[in-house]
């Protein structure tokens, strides 16, 4: 239990996917800064990463412990695969939903905070427990990190930031800044 | 209710300004002797402007309508002097535009003795009557708005009135002349509000005087008649008291929901002046031809309460009090919160001119401005809970749709954000471009 | 044939400076900071990528015209996968302590938007020359890329270049630059000097033009 | 009476404004702040002068380099530059080599200030910035706590702080616990007194209590200080510290030696309360202050740290836009205006 | 991201506008055609990797038990199943290996126990040599941590720190304390600065001892060593 609960702090806090591994860059630098759009987003890629953390003990469990070496393509493709198939689902089933996170899932498939999850499950040998919680540390951290960013960034409009800076560069800036501050998150309940 | 609000008697946030009331508050009302020269423009209230009804040259009464209204929302002009009608044409105002006006010169073996008539029937007027009575008489709100009187007395079916509210709460620093009115003519105010009581229905009358005038309040209280329904209330001194959804806040701790009016929650509100206006025309058969002006601020050689005829040029008055001294820099017309500055002296008194202040060097000096720090203090002293400091930010970043997302149409511009703002940033101007911004853009659109 | 060439050379150098993957078109970022903790890793992972790239668009470029348009991007990732699966296991072989270092982020280079965007935008419609040409321009300018924000990283972070001591034993390393927020804060302020150069260049270039127009 | 008319100004009204300036109250803070650093410098000797004066230099020279240039030198008066760098002064251990000092002062003011814009555009407290990069660049020198001087000692400077730019301090200084790190990893208390007197080793500026205390109230009397943001980080540590203290009261310090010990109070007082970089709204204010209350006992507590407070603040610092975004005030007349 | 996710999105849409000359079939060929080559030729690379990978793996397993087991220099893989301890050359994961090292004449020198836990950082794995019949930790070493440079590294650069596990008594348990109040044999002198990271490792320590010291047979009854197992054969899979 107490295993549990670090894998989840660790994902959320200490080892924060976006801040401490630089995963999902690309949607924070690339996608709007709104903040509606990012918090959107986050819960999307939370769910895929719940959906990621099912997929890779399935195959881990079934399927690469007869082909290891595929480990890489069964993942993209499963996972990309699983989550068409439940994006259909939810346009089917709940137009509000599809509209609300829907537009989002293509993109994250490609994403590689699921990939890494997908990897660092199987190299750190979890069970479908402590994947699920991985993948739910990670997915809410992440969502902290972009919802965080995007308010800094939407205010950072605001700012009289020298042209030379702004853009990717400042965002980059703010990002180690919050990066600095989630230092302080390091060694949280391991000494307990 | 809030008992709390029972001992404070006052809305949420705002400012406290000095009052600065000082110079004038003693000083009895003067009649300004009358010049040559008037100047009545066809627009000095809000609403469609008048239509002149007279002609070049023709000779016109004191008291005499010059102009007509337009619409509903419009109302009437009279001369304010017995002379002849000079020209009628644009001319350069306040704000340094060119408006239509009707330019008269005084006959000056005239008497101007004002034509007191005779008291009007208005017991038994309907409302209808009575209704066009007041804009026949050209009365508007004399705190500053000049809005159409008559048309807060046109109450929509299904609404009622319940408190007629007398708004002698004077919250701008400087200006006196609704307090000496107080003071000076209580028995014609009581009088005044029992006509509009009764005309419109309400139950009761309740006067708001902020605590900052005990004499006036004493005497309202000593005059009050056991027949009319009238209650005084103190009011805290807080800027801006006088905005007439903070005086409704303050005495009836009832907020008006946004785009709604005071009709809405049963009160129909009016100025001091008002009230005199209203009573000057129906017990006197007086229209709307002059008005208390407070002559102020420290660049005012002699500080004074005036009556001055609508249309007398700013020049002249200040030349009736002293003048301006010689380091004055810049003169306002109106409170110094919220009036507007005045580009030439040659301006005239409008309907809605309760003030005129003369400012100098350390008032007016540019202060520097610095960058917002987000202290906070002017969304501590907004009284519509605003967040100024975001809607300058945004005004200066050019993003006017965002500052429709904080509610920027519902700001007032009472000023109470730049007052007290410690960077000097002129916030109530950045609102304001951004307003005009929108405003331009949904025109263009339609 | 000479045009040819000049083209070839044109479509090589524009990925080093002009269009760099880092740089102007901010791709990549995952690996660019993860990795570039050590020029070491920055470079492993510059070869990495490069192998890969060249090796997809040569693929790419060889059978587009077998490639299905509706299937491409799913051909594409099938064949970036599998030129990653190969570079990830010969490093593993090669260089295990290097490849440990690196660890999840040589699977990662699947996700390289890079990569995927260059079969997309490049090779995916043009000639095999053309394409490797295109490949190892942007490789080269991505590994540039890692070069510098590696290097700057070690040698502030720890004091040496590739492994090589540069300061002596009394140097007060910086450690926040091999720290995640170092990373960050690098890679923005490169990209700073980089505008800073990219304006200067430009303002050379019409303080240039005005002073050919005002001689002629 | 001019016969002249004078050239009239048309400048906006309002034309009256309440007294204070913004450069006013950064003169306020760094008058609150001068009995503070006196007290370093009676407790830490001539080198915690030094680290002060390095600190600010670096800090000044940065905004004259880049940020006054561009405004006519004036960014360099309105006194901010010289608060930054004196509050990261204050809040670094008085060994620190001065040529670190001098680096985080000119952080603070490139990251934390410059990059943004300038003064009132920064969304992170600029000394905090160049205390968290300091701290994670130089974790050791960071953490390496001289020991008091004592009054015959005023004249000592460390020899750590003399050490050649980009090089270590070397020789192994005498050092000291602060009453935090002695809690966290000894378990061993200090007593109050020596907290609010402020004789116990520690950052430059954070030991004295009292003095803090008392030059907080001077910038409350000022109402130069949103007083609700160390209001509730107070009372928010004291809650949570008593809550646990009950639990296990060997390993969490009772909730007046977490209120007294560490940068609890200089940063409660002179950096949650930035204007620039804490909320706006009142409701924002109370957030940022639970906030930031809940997260410093948290990384006290469980976390590796033994002090939070620079940390809780940026953290909170990060989520100020998204509070103030959520806690704008009802608009006048709208919402549940019908009542 | 963003460029290529749209198309891959955009790829949905355009489905149903199926040109002509490459009905669903043809697709399903190209990738299937696709997904073959690829996958022969991921798998022939595997297999010409995979014994220099193997045997890199091994190298390092056998290096690091032996540092953590002076004298030892043959090993042999031990997994714990229904209450036995026994020898194993099966590589799946269910079950977590210990090793046991043996000296040249093949004598039982001690276990080599692997643990893995949260450090101030991310999780630390380290593997550490226990003596049953001095029952002394007898060598610590880490193998995987991102313990801040200069500070929460010392765990493994450290020396001074690194040989408190030389002689250390596990008895009642470990407990780190001040760097130089070492005055009992169960106890270890933490890294001034790193007492986080220092104390990680001893409860790492202390954690997997609770698991482990019940498992292990009485002293003297360790399992022999097996001459058919061959070093090499060892997959070090599991240390990972």
């Amino acid at each position: 239990m107490d295993n549990l609960f670090w894998i989840f702090i660790s994902a959320l806090l200490i080892n924060n996917f976006v801040l401490a591994y630089f995963l999902g860059l690309c949607p924070f630098l690339g996608v709007s800064g709104k903040l509606d759009t990012a918090f959107r987003l986050g819960l999307a890629t939370t769910f895929v990463l719940l959906i990621t953390a099912l997929c890779a003990w399935f195959l881990n469990t079934y399927v690469l412990i007869y082909a290891p070496y595929l480990d890489l393509i069964s993942f993209i493709v499963v996972i990309a695969s699983t989550v068409q198939f439940i994006e259909m689902l939810i346009k089917k089933f709940s137009p509000t939903l599809f509209r609300a996170l829907g537009i989002f899932l293509p993109l994250i498939t490609t994403n590689c905070a699921i990939l890494f999850l997908a990897i660092s499950a199987t190299n750190r040998g979890y069970g479908l427990a402590e994947g699920l919680v991985f993948a739910l540390g990670a997915g809410i951290g992440f969502t902290l990190a972009m919802v965080l960013l995007a308010g800094l960034r939407e205010e950072a409009e605001l700012s009289d930031v020298p042209a030379l800076i702004k853009g990717t560069a400042m965002n980059l800036i703010i990002a180690g800044i919050l990066s600095m501050a989630f230092m302080g998150f390091a060694g949280l309940f391991s000494s307990t | 209710m809030n008992p709390l609000r029972l001992l404070r008697r006052s809305f949420d946030h705002g400012v406290h300004p000095a009052h600065l009331k000082e110079q004038t508050a003693d000083l009895p009302i003067q009649r300004v002797p009358f010049v040559n020269r008037y100047l009545m423009p066809l627009g000095q209230h809000i609403g469609a402007p008048s239509r002149a009804i007279v002609t070049v040259g023709e000779r016109v009464r004191r008291g005499q309508k010059i102009a007509d209204a337009t619409a509903f929302v419009s109302t009437t002009l009279h001369s304010p002097v017995t002379g002849w009608v000079r020209k009628i044409e644009g001319f350069r105002s306040m704000d340094g535009s060119f408006a239509p006006a009707i330019e008269i010169e005084a006959d000056p073996y005239a008497t101007q003795q004002e034509e007191r008539g005779d008291p009007l029937p208005w017991q038994s007027l309907s409302i209808e009557e009575f209704i066009a009575a007041v804009q026949e008489a050209g009365i508007v709100g004399m705190g500053g708005a000049a809005f159409p009187c008559h048309v807060k007395f046109s109450i929509p079916d299904g609404l009622k009135i319940r408190y007629l509210l007398v708004n002698g709460a004077e919250c701008e620093p400087y200006l006196t002349n609704d307090h000496r009115l107080m003071l000076e003519r209580p028995d014609d105010l009581l009088q005044g509000a029992e006509i509009v009581r009764r005309k419109i229905g309400a139950e009761e009358t309740v006067i708001g005087v902020e605590v900052n005038k005990p004499d006036a309040i004493e005497i309202l209280r000593r005059h009050v008649k056991p027949d009319q329904s009238v209650r005084i209330v103190p009011l805290q001194v807080k800027y801006p008291q006088g905005a007439e959804k903070m005086l409704i806040k303050s005495i009836f701790d009832r907020e008006i929901p946004a785009g709604l009016l005071p009709r809405d929650v049963e009160v129909n509100v009016n100025n001091v002046g008002t009230i005199i206006a209203i009573f000057d025309y129906f017990e006197r058969a007086i229209p709307l031809i002059e008005r208390i002006v407070t002559v102020a601020g420290p660049g005012a050689a002699y500080p004074a309460n005036l009556i001055v005829p609508l249309g007398t040029p700013v020049r002249e008055v200040l030349r009736f009090c002293g003048g301006l001294k010689e380091e004055t820099r810049e003169v306002i017309m109106g409170g110094p919160m919220m009036g507007r500055p005045i580009a030439s002296l040659d301006v005239p008194i409008l309907k809605g001119s309760s003030g005129i202040l003369a400012f100098t060097e350390a008032e007016t000096a540019g202060r520097k401005e610095y960058p917002c720090i987000k202290c906070g203090r002017c969304v501590e002293a907004c009284p519509y809970f605003l967040n100024p400091s975001r809607l300058a930010r945004l005004s200066k970043a050019r993003m006017f749709d965002e500052m429709r997302e904080y509610s920027l149409m519902d700001c007032v511009e009472c000023g109470c954000c730049t007052f007290s703002c410690p960077s000097n940033i002129p916030i109530v101007q950045l609102i304001r471009t951004g307003k005009d911004d929108l405003r331009n853009r949904k025109e263009t659109e339609q | 044939m000479d045009k040819t060439q000049n083209q070839a050379y044109e479509e090589f150098i524009k990925g080093i400076w002009r269009e760099n993957p880092v740089f102007v078109q901010v791709l990549g970022m995952c690996p660019m900071l993860a990795v570039t903790n050590s020029a070491i890793n920055a470079f492993a992972m510059g070869g990495a990528t490069f192998f890969v790239l060249v090796g997809s668009s040569f693929l790419v470029a060889s059978f587009k015209n077998l490639i299905r348009k509706q299937v491409r991007i799913s051909s594409f990732i099938i064949i970036i996968a599998t030129f990653v699966t190969v570079a990830d296991y010969t490093l593993e072989a090669l260089v295990p302590t290097v490849h440990k270092e690196l660890g999840a982020f040589i699977p990662l280079i699947v996700a390289n938007c890079m990569i995927l965007g260059r079969q997309e935008a490049f090779a995916s419609k043009n000639t095999i020359s053309m394409a490797v040409m295109d490949a190892i321009g942007m490789a080269a300018g991505f590994m540039l890329a890692l070069l510098t924000l590696g290097s700057v990283r070690e040698i502030l972070g720890n004091g040496s270049l590739f492994g090589v001591d540069l300061f002596g034993p009394d140097f007060e390393p910086w450690i926040i630059m091999i720290l995640p927020p170092g990373g960050f804060l690098t890679l923005g302020l490169i990209l700073l000097v980089f505008n800073w150069f990219t304006v200067k260049k430009a303002q050379f270039i019409d303080k240039v033009a005005a002073a050919e127009r005002s001689s002629s | 009476m001019t016969e002249k008319d004078p050239n009239l100004l048309l400048q906006h009204a309002p034309l009256l404004q309440q007294g204070m300036t913004t450069p006013q109250a950064m003169r306020d803070v760094l008058y609150a702040l001068l009995p503070v650093t006196l007290a370093a410098v009676w407790f830490f000797g001539l080198g915690a002068i030094l680290v002060l004066l390095a600190s600010i230099a670096g800090a000044a020279l940065t905004e004259w380099t880049f940020a006054s240039q561009e405004k006519g030198g004036e960014s360099l008066l309105d006194g901010t530059a010289l608060l930054t760098g004196l509050l990261l002064g204050l809040t670094l251990p008085p060994g620190l080599p001065l040529w670190m000092a001098f680096l985080g002062g000119a952080v603070s003011i490139g990251l934390g200030k410059v990059i943004w814009g300038g003064l009132g555009h920064n969304l992170f407290n600029p000394a905090l910035v160049g205390r968290a990069f300091l701290l994670a660049t130089f974790p050791i020198a960071m953490t390496t706590w001289a020991p008091l001087t004592g009054a015959d000692g005023f004249f000592t400077v460390q020899p750590s702080n003399l050490a050649l730019p980009f090089m270590q301090s070397g020789t192994d200084a005498v050092t000291s616990a602060t009453p935090l790190g002695l809690m966290k990893f000894e378990q061993q208390s200090t007593p109050l007194v020596n907290l609010i007197i402020g004789n116990t080793a520690g950052s430059l500026g954070e030991t004295s209590g009292l003095l803090l205390i008392a030059g907080g109230i001077y910038l409350w009397m000022r109402r130069d200080l949103d007083w609700r943001i160390p209001v509730s980080i107070l009372i928010t540590v004291m809650i949570f510290s008593a809550i646990l203290d009950m639990v296990d009261s060997t390993r969490f310090p009772d909730p007046l030696f977490s209120v007294f010990s560490g940068g609890m109070l200089l940063g409660s007082i002179y950096m949650a309360t930035d204007p620039v970089t804490s909320p706006i709204t009142p409701k924002g204010a109370w957030i940022f202050g639970v906030g930031v209350g809940l997260l410093v006992v948290l990384i006290r507590a469980f976390g590796g740290l033994p002090e939070g407070m620079m940390y809780s603040i940026l953290l909170m610092n990060a989520a100020t836009p998204l509070i103030d975004r959520y806690t704008q005030p009802r608009v006048f007349g709208r919402g549940k205006a019908l009542t | 991201m963003t460029a290529e996710s749209e198309t891959v999105g955009s790829a949905g849409p355009q489905m149903p506008e199926i040109v002509p000359e490459s009905p669903t079939i043809r697709l399903v060929v190209t990738l299937a055609l696709a997904g073959l080559i690829s996958g022969i030729a991921i798998m022939g690379i595997y297999e010409v990797t995979l014994p220099t990978i193997t045997a890199n793996k091994a190298r390092v397993l056998r290096e690091g038990v032996f540092k953590v087991l002076p004298g030892a220099n043959r090993l042999q893989k031990l997994i714990y199943v229904d209450g036995d301890l026994a020898p194993t050359a099966d590589t799946r994961k269910d079950e977590q290996p210990i090793y046991a090292g043996y000296d040249m004449d093949g004598s039982f020198v001690g276990y080599a126990i692997p643990g893995a836990g949260p450090g101030f950082q991310d999780t630390i794995g380290l593997l550490y040599g226990f003596k049953p019949n001095t029952r002394q930790v007898i060598g610590m070493e880490v193998l995987e941590s991102k313990e801040t440079p200069g500070l929460g590294d010392k765990i493994y650069k450290d020396a001074e720190f690194v040989a408190n596990f030389r002689q250390l008594s596990i008895e009642p348990e470990i407990v780190t304390v001040k760097k130089g109040k070492k005055s009992a044999a169960n106890e270890v002198d933490a890294i001034t600065g790193a007492t986080i990271s220092s104390k990680a490792i001893v409860r790492i320590i202390n954690e997997t001892n609770d698991i482990w010291l019940s498992r292990l047979p009485e002293p003297g009854a360790e399992p022999p060593l097996l001459e058919v197992q061959t070093e090499a054969a060892e997959s070090a899979k599991t240390v990972d």
